[in-house]
């Protein structure tokens, strides 16, 4: 239970995770559900208990597609997908926190490679 | 009296069927408000005489707010109509005369409105409480 | 009838059908694109977070620079759309950001608010108009069976976007009418593409865009269309088997000046 | 000279947990004219209002403030007491000192010194209080009751058994309501035609029993034991007293592609038609919209195939004014619009359906004559998946916030039909909570579990994805699994949320009735008055109050109806005595206090004064009829000379509170 | 003009068709001008005066004369007809007992201003066409008519009769005013100015009730600061009543019957600008709820007494007077 980082995680999504009614209906609408440790339900139930650690360590965080299908069909107004991208910003913001470095750049880069590509991952993976 | 401790005299008249029923729900919900709130039970909005306003302040009151039932759905079908244009015109008057304007308000809530009650309440209680006391309106020889 | 016109960088280098066809059209329907003179990159991505706000003032500056030509701001890439859409609506609802932003640019950043921030589909069917759109068609697509793929970014967050219905959109098959085609209706055509995780997890990317050109081709699509280089590039990387190309394109086939 | 008593009541530890009742006491006890103060653990208790009866006579009290909880709790309690004690029941204040103080308040010092202030507040008004008379108004001996369905039948038969006259409103062709179009019922599983439909043949066999079919409510005028309504019956093109219910103008219309909406729209009927078989009144109805002679003077078909001669094209819409002496309002819901929940397909599928829909579907009496088939190819569905909560429990824009209640056990219902009658067909039902609070609902649903192999998963669905193949691609959660499913389907069945029936809320605004934020109606008291609407002689029956199953509307109607009767047994009703009233001497006689009386409760009268000289002047003054004054006080404010006062709220007592809050 | 009037004041009571006459008739000196009743000839021969002084507006002096017995002529200008038609529609004065002729008036002079301007020892004041001849015991003094003229018949808002039997002279016509100019003037000010400038002014009052009495809609059988039981009896000027409370109930008192007539203003001892709180309500109701003039027909249902679904809330003023 790390409760500064709860709150820090509070404070920068804007989400009030006492509003989910736990129907999963995030879990059950997400693309990546498959590739996740934990599941968009579960990122909002972990802030709930204070366990962010647990989730910045985790891969998930690096899953999620920011498609924003959980915060369109939540019927509780929760938007898991800014919690997901809270502890992702608290997890890269960390000393040695990138998950993209320029070095691996070439590597993936392909003539149709669009630079909007490469905006976004370095957006949501590297600080 | 330094702000920190000024504790404004609100009357609120409600009326008996939505407001004075909303400040019922406020309670059994126990939302706090201010204790500064005092609340007079009116059968209706259009019940309240612009002079009961002005003895109110007279009398030494910091704020006075008429809640009534939202404009259609009056118990007596029409007297909320009345209230808010003798309301308007009087608070316009006020303001005319050069009395702060955020002293008196008129807020429609109905019975099932506890939270906007308590809301409403804390709200103008904290205007109120920044205007400082009433001076213009009171008669001197009314405080004791 | 002006515009501000903001291209974004990808339709400047590797997306430059999408812009070319773009501009050509709107010249063939008595638009003027007027592009910004000193846009800069959206990002590509808007980040939700509250105290994110360096990443979020290019476009601001966008929507400053419109306002100040005086001119409703017209995107076309869906991410840019995105962003700007979702940035102007923060400073229209949240006073934080407003100050933040308003000390970094030394200004009143929430009068960049005022600006009108429509999609270049928007401005289709809003300004110009389908019905307009059909008369002034030479080259009708008829017989074409065409799926229009969404994406998430121009439909979502849906109340913030305010572009269609996110859960069954039509603005793009009504288009798709209008230029004499037929659209193909399929359930995958607002799911996501897979973004930008190609990067790191080519597979899982692979995996979305699949079940997407699956479903369109599995209605009889003969094409896709789309409105985000992306989205095209993950679609294309994923080996559809049917085309996918720009919306512009088919507009600009269908007016004649392709 | 004024003899107060003070009594402050504890309410247990509600008041005394936060107020220092003791200090609030010997405060108020000092107050000018009190002459008697006390607290007492329970005032509303026996011996709590022995003690005020007893010091009413010992201290020969002439006014008495309760500082207790709201007078809207307890105000009739205390009056009573104090008639009892033969002390006038007007000559009783409340100081509502739990609700508006100790509820809301956590400090005892701050909360006892607000109590202080509204007793003395209440003080200073009873001090002004004059003892006044009910004036009685007699009652008619009629109910209104406005909605044709289970509650309004049940309200109607019971009001009927008691042999009071009753009307029902109905706005459709026919009564019967939602439970009509029910297939069966839970937790037992008998049908519902064969248990509604007897009650709605008595409906139309009683003697006591008038149904305006086809009929809405236009205007309500008047008050408890004196409504007058107007009732719109709409032109229906069929003479009632003539048309025989014999059906063959609906064999022989020729406009056979008219909607079906008993069936919801899923398969279609005649312009000309009777509803379903066992419609009461079983006469036909002309559907305008589609009814070629209406449109455009063409056809006339049914007018010749009818030997009874009771079609009449040129009928027009009829106002007919009633009396009643009470109105029960039984308006019951509909499942609410899907638009907002595209990603279940709803408008994209025709094999994704509402569970309302379903219960068509697989009535005898259904599209499909009792077989369930998918609407979209008429094939039998091996695979069903329903999804709970659809719009139901939802905090968005296009959802309720409320649990619709119901759901939960149709969906159980469904599950266990279908896999009684289609073995061979698997069933999934998605839920949050699975929520059975009722007699032997559990065990229904465990049944449907662990009898009929019902899979219940714990999640939600995320999107339903129509298949090329015709397919229903269904993805969602299984939160107990802790993964995603995909289960391809044949058909999706919505519980969708219900919500009341639209005109609900105009019918509120004519009834001066109070509606929650939801449009449900309110009641007088969510616990001891349920049935009762806080305007007086407006009564609740069935979901208009709040979603509710069968058995929960037919005791509420019940109850509506006990209600009822208890109103209409009586002669008179004692109307409120807290009314306006004109002093003579000060009345301009201008009319402002006419033209703001919502009652028209005020005339005028050419009276003759003594003038000071000795002679004689003859004035225009008002006068207000006490029995259809309803005391609002509107005229008050608008009387410029202040002649206009309002008995229990006069202008002196509401000033002497101000001047007690603001001493 | 005075000659018709009483031509036909003659003639009328000769025939019967009334048996007394309301008009105007001369005090002490020229330009004091009091109300009267007249009941022959000779009287109206001797007495009967209508000039530009003649301000008075004869609405509240015929209801505080009024015979219902028998028939009365009255003569109104533009002003009290108004007022007139008011008290018909509150059912204050009986309109088959009254015989009324509208007269014209083109703008009554201000003795005030004249006074204003220091000239003492008045002893006569003549008006002739454009001028007006003031003769004093320290020589004369000559001022064009409209220097001198009152600020109510500067800004009349009509010359129109709503009400009348017959006319002498022709009907004028509504017309465009800039009456509210002074109240937009106070509006624009800062609440603290607004307050000074009105403490200034009410804290002179002295309480004389001269607007009241003077007042066509304050007509009340009681007046609720006469009446111990109305709870704002209040007597002599003995505390902060009159700044505080007096004009302002006075004011909403009349709010929506007050037809703008300019008396209470006309005759304030102190010269406390009292129509400035009566033209604030007529504004304030003509920019909430559509114009209306007081008066303007028999029958009007007042805006106090009116409503529609869709009024402005009460927080436009909050929101500065803008919906």
């Amino acid at each position: 239970m790390n409760n500064n980082l709860k709150e820090e995680i509070i404070r920068t999504s804007g989400v009030n995770v006492l509003k989910c009614m736990r129907c999963g209906k995030c879990s059950g609408t997400c693309p990546s559900y498959g590739e996740m440790e934990y599941h968009p339900h579960q990122f909002v139930y972990m802030v709930e208990k204070g366990e962010i650690d647990k989730l910045m360590d985790s891969p998930s965080i690096y899953k999620c597609l920011s498609c924003f299908a959980c915060v369109e069909r939540c019927p509780r107004g929760v938007e898991p997908a800014k919690i997901v991208e809270a502890v992702r910003l608290a997890a890269t913001r960390r000393q040695g926190g990138n998950h993209l470095t320029a070095e691996e750049i070439p590597c993936i880069v392909d003539d149709d490679t669009p630079g909007q590509l490469l905006v976004s991952a370095f957006r949501k993976y590297k600080k | 009296m330094s702000m920190n401790e000024f504790k404004p005299k609100i009357v609120a008249f409600c009326c008996n069927w939505c407001s004075y029923a909303g400040a019922d729900l406020a309670g059994t919900n126990r939302l706090n408000y201010p204790a500064d709130v005092k609340i007079i039970r009116v059968p209706c909005s259009c019940r309240v005489n612009p002079l009961f306003i002005l003895r109110a302040f007279q009398r030494g009151a910091d704020g006075v707010i008429l809640c009534g039932c939202h404009p259609g759905d009056c118990h007596y079908t029409t007297g909320n109509y009345y209230a808010r244009r003798r309301m308007t015109l009087l608070f316009s008057m006020l303001d005319y005369l050069g009395i702060e304007k955020e002293r008196t308000r008129v807020e429609w809530v109905s019975a099932a409105e506890g939270a906007k009650f308590a809301t409403v309440m804390n709200d103008f209680v904290k205007t109120v409480t920044e205007l400082g006391e009433n001076k213009r309106l009171e008669d001197l020889r009314c405080k004791k | 009838m002006t515009f501000s016109y903001y291209p974004g960088c990808t339709l400047k280098t590797k997306a430059k059908e999408l812009d070319g066809y773009a501009r050509r059209s709107a010249e063939a329907l008595g638009i003027t694109l007027d592009e910004l003179a000193d846009w800069q990159c959206c990002g590509g991505v808007y980040t939700t977070a509250k105290d994110e706000i360096a990443t979020k003032l290019s476009s601001v500056r966008a929507l400053m620079s419109a306002k100040k030509e005086g001119n409703a701001l017209v995107t076309l890439c869906s991410a840019c759309h995105n962003v700007i859409k979702q940035t102007k609506h923060e400073l229209d609802t949240n006073d934080d950001m407003n100050l933040r932003a308003s000390n970094y640019m030394g200004c009143n950043a929430r009068e960049a608010a005022d600006t009108e921030v429509i999609h270049y589909l928007e401005m289709l069917r809003d300004v110009v108009g389908f019905d307009k759109i059909k008369e002034k068609v030479v080259n009708p697509l008829t017989g074409r069976k065409i799926a229009a793929y969404y994406g998430c970014l121009l439909l979502r967050p849906g109340k913030t976007m305010q572009f269609d219905n996110p859960e069954n959109p039509k603005i793009i098959e009504d288009f798709i009418r209008a230029i004499g085609a037929t659209p193909v209706i399929y359930p995958m055509r607002n799911e996501c593409c897979g973004g930008y995780i190609t990067v790191k997890d080519a597979e899982a990317a692979k995996k979305n865009s699949t079940a997407v050109h699956e479903s369109a081709a599995g209605f009889g699509a003969d094409c896709i269309i789309t409105a985000c280089p992306l989205c095209r590039y993950n679609l294309i990387k994923a080996e559809s088997p049917i085309p996918v190309i720009y919306f512009t394109e088919l507009l600009a086939e269908a007016l004649g000046v392709k | 000279m004024q003899k107060i008593g003070v009594f402050v009541c504890h309410c247990g530890t509600n008041i005394a947990g936060t107020v220092d009742v003791k200090a609030v006491a010997e405060a108020l006890g000092k107050e000018p004219g009190v002459v008697f103060s006390a607290e007492y653990p329970y005032m509303c208790s026996e011996a709590g209002q022995n003690l005020i009866k007893n010091a009413i006579k010992d201290y020969g009290l002439t006014g008495i403030v309760v500082c207790s909880c709201s007078p809207r709790m307890h105000e009739a309690t205390f009056r009573k007491t104090a008639a009892a004690a033969g002390l006038n029941s007007y000559m009783v204040e409340i100081a509502n000192i739990r609700e508006q103080c100790s509820w809301i308040h956590k400090d005892i010092k701050v909360a006892t010194e607000k109590a202080i202030v509204l007793g003395r507040t209440a003080i200073a008004k009873v001090a002004l209080n004059t003892p006044l008379t009910a004036s009685s108004s007699p009652v008619v001996k009629r109910a209104l009751v406005i909605g044709g369905g289970i509650a309004g039948i049940q309200t109607a038969l019971d009001i009927a058994d008691a042999g009071y006259e009753v009307d029902i409103v109905e706005k459709e062709p026919t009564i019967g309501g939602k439970m009509a179009q029910i297939d069966k019922t839970f937790p037992t599983l008998d049908c519902a035609a064969c248990i509604l439909t007897p009650k709605m043949v008595d409906c139309a066999q009683n003697e006591k029993i008038h149904i305006y079919s086809y009929s809405e409510v236009e205007s309500v005028k008047g008050f408890v034991g004196n409504f007058t309504v107007s009732i719109k019956k709409k032109a229906r093109y069929v003479d009632e007293t003539k048309c025989t219910g014999c059906g063959l103008c609906t064999e022989k219309c020729p406009m056979k592609k008219t909607p079906n909406l008993f069936n919801l729209g899923l398969d279609n009927r005649s312009a000309i038609y009777i509803p379903f078989a066992q419609a009461i009144p079983k006469v036909a109805t002309i559907d305008a919209d589609y009814c070629n002679m209406l449109k455009n003077g063409k056809c006339g078909v049914c007018s010749k195939v009818c030997a009874a001669g009771a079609i009449d094209y040129k009928q027009k819409d009829q106002i007919i004014e009633e009396k009643y002496g009470a109105i029960v309002v039984a308006t019951g819901f509909n499942p609410i619009k899907l638009d907002g929940y595209d990603e279940f397909a709803y408008n994209e599928s025709p094999d994704v359906v509402t569970s309302l829909e379903l219960e068509r579907l697989m009535n005898a009496a259904g599209p499909n004559g009792g077989t369930l088939l998918r609407p979209s190819d008429k094939t039998h569905p091996k695979t069903i998946v329903f999804v709970q909560c659809v719009g139901s429990r939802d905090t968005t824009d296009c959802g309720k916030p409320y649990c619709s209640k119901i759901c939960c056990m149709y969906t159980a219902k469904h599950a266990m039909l279908i896999r009684d009658k289609y073995p061979d067909t698997e069933v999934y039902v998605f839920y949050i909570d699975v929520r059975t609070p009722g007699k032997n609902f559990d065990e229904f649903y465990r049944r449907a579990v662990e009898e009929y192999g019902v899979h219940y998963i714990k999640g939600m669905v995320g999107k339903v994805m129509p298949q090329p193949d015709g397919k229903l691609l269904v993805r969602a959660a299984d939160l107990i699994m802790n993964e995603q499913v995909m289960i391809n389907a044949d058909m999706v069945v919505l519980a969708a949320a219900i919500e009341p029936d639209k005109t609900a809320r105009p019918l509120a605004t004519m009834l001066t009735a109070s509606m929650d934020t939801n449009d449900f109606f309110t009641e007088a008291h969510p616990k001891l008055r349920p049935v009762e609407s806080p305007t007086a002689g407006i009564f609740l029956s069935g979901v208009c109050q709040g979603p509710k199953d069968i058995p929960e509307t037919v005791a509420q109607a019940s109850a509506a109806a006990a209600k009822v009767i208890g109103l209409l047994a009586k002669d008179k009703l004692l109307s409120n005595p807290c009314v306006a009233h004109s002093d003579e001497n000060l009345c301009n006689g201008c009319s402002s206090c006419e033209r703001v009386c919502p009652y028209g409760a005020i005339s005028y009268v050419d009276k003759e004064f003594r003038m000071p000289d000795r002679t004689t002047k003859i004035r225009r003054v008002a006068s207000v009829n006490a029995a259809v004054c309803q005391g609002c006080g509107a005229c008050t404010v608008a009387c410029p000379s202040g002649a206009m006062d309002l008995s229990g709220f006069s202008n002196k007592q509401i000033m002497a509170e101000v001047d007690a809050i603001c001493r | 003009m005075q000659e018709m009037m009483k031509k036909r004041a003659k003639e009328l009571l000769a025939s019967g068709e009334v048996t007394r006459v309301i008009g105007w008739k001369k005090n002490e000196f020229d330009y004091d001008i009091t109300p009267a009743v007249f009941t022959s000839a000779e009287e109206i021969d001797r007495d009967f005066i209508y000039d530009d002084f003649c301000g008075v507006n004869l609405s509240k002096f015929t209801f505080q004369h009024q015979k219902n017995d028998t028939k009365t002529l009255v003569f109104l200008k533009p002003c009290d007809s108004y007022s007139m038609t008011q008290l018909i529609t509150e059912h204050r004065v009986d309109r088959n007992a009254l015989y009324i002729i509208g007269v014209p008036s083109y703008g009554k002079i201000d003795v005030e201003k004249i006074k204003a301007d220091g000239v003492t020892g008045i002893l006569s004041i003549t008006s002739e066409g454009g001028d007006v001849h003031v003769h004093t015991l320290y020589g004369d003094k000559t001022y064009a008519k409209y220097e001198v003229t009152s600020e109510r018949c500067l800004n009349c808002k009509s010359k129109m009769h709503p009400t009348y039997d017959e006319l002498i002279g022709f009907e004028g016509e509504v017309m465009e005013t800039e009456r509210f100019d002074e109240v937009a003037k106070l509006e624009a000010m800062t609440p603290e100015e607004r307050f000074e400038f009105w403490r200034g002014e009410l804290s002179r009052c002295i309480r004389c009730n001269a607007c009241r009495n003077a007042c066509p809609a304050c007509t009340c059988e009681t007046c609720i600061f006469d009446n111990n039981d109305s709870g704002v009896a209040q007597k002599a000027a003995a505390d902060s009543f009159e700044e505080n409370m007096f004009h302002i109930i006075r004011a909403f008192h009349v709010a929506g019957r007050c037809t703008d007539c300019g008396e209470c203003s006309r005759v304030c001892p102190q010269h406390i600008p009292l129509h400035l709180l009566n033209r604030k309500f007529i504004s304030d109701i003509n920019k909430f709820y559509g114009d209306y003039q007081a008066g303007a027909e028999i029958g009007q249902r007042a805006p106090l007494v009116n409503f529609t679904k869709e009024d402005v809330e009460p927080d436009i003023v909050a929101k500065g007077g803008k919906a």
